[in-house]
């Protein structure tokens, strides 16, 4: 919880691919080696730089156009929109940060959910939006998450969840908290009937978020450079009032730690999230 | 005993009466209706503070050095408390104590953020902010008290979880998480008390419960109201504001649909009177272990846990 | 398992109340303090040295009589006996090493097990014996403490075991290791039945027993300074080449590291084994 | 390839023979006949080394630096194996390696000691004696591995669990204990193949499986021979004696009842041909996932395990 989502707005600044204005095409420069990369060329290649394996950050929209089959997703619960039931006011209301990244994103909250085919093989998927709000986890965020894993202990197809998030949304005070009791419940509920969940943890993934479903797949896979934290690294050096090791908190840290399975680049992605998925689900048919 | 700012004029009540009996006592003057008389203006002072905190002063007041500790309320609810430790994987934390005894009949299992009264104890105590192996110690004891069907009683007083390099290295955000689904699925009932600083994930990690109470100056929150102000106003000292905005107090959290009740407190806080605190938990926990003795169908204990928290959230569609 | 064994018999030369040649009465001197002690006393006293505090190791027959009411334990198996199906033979044969220890002990092998009654409390009881042959676990022990826990599974009165063992028998080649399969195979059973498992771990407790039956308790008891390890500190002070910090691998070591509930004086044992008890037992009687 | 003592004749025909080669090769002359004449020696050799080797030797043998690991092994019998990592608490430990895949049409977890070729590898494998952590880690994958349905094969091959500082703060024993408990409870057939060195309560942390086998030149102990040599006659060089009178070898196994059967190898050791052990392996391991599939009582499973441990021991009555 806590001080990260301050945190992630600055990262969120430094991270999102600046584009450069160069006259006749687009342009970005790489925040991993600085090279000015052809925006056409780094699309092609999931938005990793060639020369640095830099990933750079995507929206839902794209990891849905990257990994899934096309046109294969089926949006749920879209309709569900935020409210400022604290008419919460801090140097802007929460009512008018809200209208303001709607209108931005075009969406009304910070993940998308539904069910969408991997190869083939129905997923239940939610991929949360770090542009909308830091992906920080309010009611509607919660409430998302909770219905999709309700869907899979329904129609008992493999959830996928890609986390991307600050952690609480602070404006929706003690009930953004509940929000981490409310999925992590949900997801007891699924490991009751068996069916798999994977969770994909992408960068960042920090505070409530990370301690609740980001961090209890049965396989939990990340991207390479992955930020993944409880308490945000800035936190953390106020309270050892020291700078951080290198590569503390990030997804190769982690995998070192025990913490997740594996770090995935992201043109192995699919086909990892495919075999993960057909090996583990018992509900599935045998290939 | 340390003195809270609002409380000063109360305190300097205080030391008169203790001045005046003593001066009576020693110079065997009668001094009593002069005694009597401060006496009752102290009480209706104490009235007047306490019947009309902010939201900035009930946090002090939640996180008063005095106020009684989880494992001081065990030792006054329950006989036979035996305190039970380690994570058996790491390390015992002392900010998380927990152990069983008896609560007049029942057999239950107690678990509670630790807090110190001191310096020297609340370094030892790490403040009350737990690091993973605290969690996974609370965990364990959980599902030994679901193998004997004991219930649970969880007391919330913590700051947070702590916010350090080796707490993130074992993985503090697995282990609460972990402990939320887990939580979720055991087959006994858990109450759960905040009887002090309910402080976000780190108070969550043990709270996700069949019943959840207030203490009457306990908070509850997603974030420290200090930590909030230095997010949004990039000033800590704007925790005045928060503290009210982010509706942490026992009747904003009961409102809010995350608490069930409050416990009254002796007046001007359960720092005053351990013992009359004590005996409200009881009072209040007992009533509920009575009531869970009868359910004996525990499908109905974990549906009542999980359609609690997944009512919660507010949204529109 | 390993060397242990090795460092046990050490241990146990070192350990036992060596008894002084004073004339007229049995004096013994203190392993702890090297106070001279009156035998009577220090029985009295449940063998632990007045001064300071030593925890004198004690015989099975000893806890008996220190911790349970008077004449109660009735014992069971007592007539299982190891055998020599290897014909092992070191520096002295197995079968030879065997008949020796029978005789000076008085019993056929490293436990004794039964039931007994806990202030009035009926419950199944082993107490391993570390003066016979270093309380290594060979078949007989693991049958025994086998037959014991099964016995629990039959009657849920609750388990208390006692260990003091230097590890597996290695006369007893594989089927010895297959003790600790065994053994913990049958805990299994009694979690599934509910029934509580104390484990008291006692002075020394190493190797294939520590990695078995004795970690496994609901609750893990031990008293204070009571060596607690898998592998014996000589073969780490091998493998680090260093001395071992003081303190390592003593009960109140592991007490710091979360493997043991309690480090418990042993004039406190019997009050706090009843009470742990009756509050986990759920097939005892309310008070 | 690292060449054992008793290996030293044959590795000279082997040498003299590729000398051979390479001057036919160069010098254009014929020298096929005396090439046949020398592998036919080297054959009868083999033969004649690999048919009458004592304890010691195969001691040798199933510690071959060149002996296939388990996570090449995996490699060989699985498709799409995909390994999986962590504990979940403190640390991916890379003396055991684990994972999934499919072994022809069955899904199966596959768990195993890693040890590594050369040392580097094997500084990284830490010899494949693992930490707390690694019998972790393999639990939380046996617990996956049941929640799916999935058969479990493991992979013995290691000199035990690390004796080092680390790992007894962080539980070793405790670590192996709690596996033999919950491997016992598994509602999944579980199938053990002892590769290479099986080594006392390191090995079987891994190893409460309801079929064992022993791979030929493989060996099961409750201690090193050297270890044991070491204790018995405070000279750890006896242990040709000791690994005699231990009873070691995979027919001792098995005759002891500890093993089901033996998985031949090929012809001086599966070092001398990865493929073909791993195809013999999967041989076995696939005929039993097929027998299994057919049983869907997991309590048959659970019993099955239980009585083949439970028969274990010699003694009088
Ligand atoms: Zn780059
Ligand atoms: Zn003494």
């Amino acid at each position: 919880m806590s001080i990260v989502d301050w945190f992630a707005k600055k990262e969120k600044r430094r991270h999102s691919s600046k584009k450069l204005n160069i006259p006749g095409d687009l342009w970005v420069k790489c925040l991993g080696c600085t090279e000015v990369l052809f925006l056409k060329d780094l699309e092609a290649n999931l938005k990793v730089c060639p020369r640095c394996n830099y990933h750079f950050r995507v929206s839902p929209e794209e990891r849905l156009k990257f990994l899934f089959d096309p046109d294969s997703f089926e949006e749920t619960n879209a309709g569900i929109g935020p409210v400022d039931f604290l008419t919460f006011t801090d140097t802007e209301a929460y009512a008018d940060r809200i209208k303001r990244a709607q209108k931005k994103s075009g969406v009304k909250d910070a993940v998308r959910t539904g069910r969408v085919l991997l190869k083939g093989k129905s997923v239940n998927v939610a991929i949360m939006d770090f542009g909308f709000m830091g992906g920080s986890m309010g009611s509607v965020v919660g409430e998302k998450i909770t219905r999709l894993i309700e869907a899979g202990v329904e129609n008992k197809h493999p959830v996928i969840i890609f986390t991307a998030s600050g952690g609480a949304r602070m404006q929706e005070g003690i009930l953004s908290l509940m929000q981490m009791a409310k999925t992590s419940a949900a997801l007891n509920r699924l490991a009751e009937v068996s069916v798999p969940y994977i969770s994909v943890v992408c960068d960042p993934t920090t505070g409530g978020t990370s301690a609740s479903f980001a961090m209890l797949g049965d396989v939990n896979l990340t991207e390479p450079g992955t930020l993944i934290s409880f308490a945000g690294p800035r936190v953390i050096e106020q309270t050892i009032r020291q700078k951080l090791p290198k590569g503390f908190q990030r997804a190769e840290f982690l995998l070192e730690h025990g913490m997740v399975d594996r770090v995935v680049p992201r043109n192995e992605m699919r086909q990892l999230l495919f075999d993960v998925v057909m090996l583990l689900d018992p509900h599935g048919a045998e290939i | 005993m340390k003195t809270l700012a609002f409380e000063t004029p109360l305190q300097e009540l205080y030391e008169k009466i203790a001045q005046l009996k003593q001066l009576s006592h020693e110079g065997d003057v009668d001094l009593s209706r002069e005694i009597e008389r401060i006496e009752a203006r102290a009480d209706t002072l104490k009235k007047t503070i306490y019947t009309d905190l902010t939201p900035a002063q009930i946090v002090q007041i939640s996180r008063h050095p005095n106020r009684p500790d989880s494992s001081s309320l065990f030792r006054l609810i329950l006989e036979n408390f035996i305190e039970l430790h380690g994570d058996r994987a790491f390390r015992d934390d002392p900010s998380i104590v927990a152990g069983v005894g008896f609560l007049k009949k029942h057999r239950v299992m107690v678990i509670g953020h630790q807090k110190g009264h001191d310096t020297k104890e609340n370094i030892y105590r790490n403040f009350g902010m737990p690091h993973p192996e605290g969690y996974r110690k609370a965990l364990r004891l959980m599902k030994m008290a679901e193998k004997f069907s004991m219930p649970i009683v969880t007391f919330i007083d913590t700051p947070g979880a702590f916010p350090g390099l080796g707490a993130e290295e074992r993985g503090q955000a697995e282990a609460i998480a972990r402990n939320l689904r887990e939580m979720a699925g055991l087959t006994v009932p858990v109450i759960t008390v905040v009887i002090g600083e309910g402080g976000s994930g780190g108070a969550l990690g043990i709270g996700v419960s069949n019943k959840v109470y207030m203490m009457e100056y306990a908070v509850y929150s997603v974030i420290s109201p200090e930590g909030c102000a230095s997010i949004l106003f990039h000033d800590a000292a704007k925790s005045d504001i928060t503290s009210k905005s982010l509706k942490i107090t026992a009747p904003d959290i009961v409102a809010l649909g995350v608490a069930d009740d409050v416990i009254k407190e002796p007046m001007g806080g359960a720092h005053y009177d351990w013992e009359a605190a004590a005996a409200s938990i009881k009072k209040v926990v007992l009533k509920d272990l009575n009531a869970y003795k009868k359910i004996t169908n525990v499908k109905k204990i974990q549906e009542e846990r999980y359609l609690k928290f997944r009512k919660m959230g507010q949204f529109s569609e």
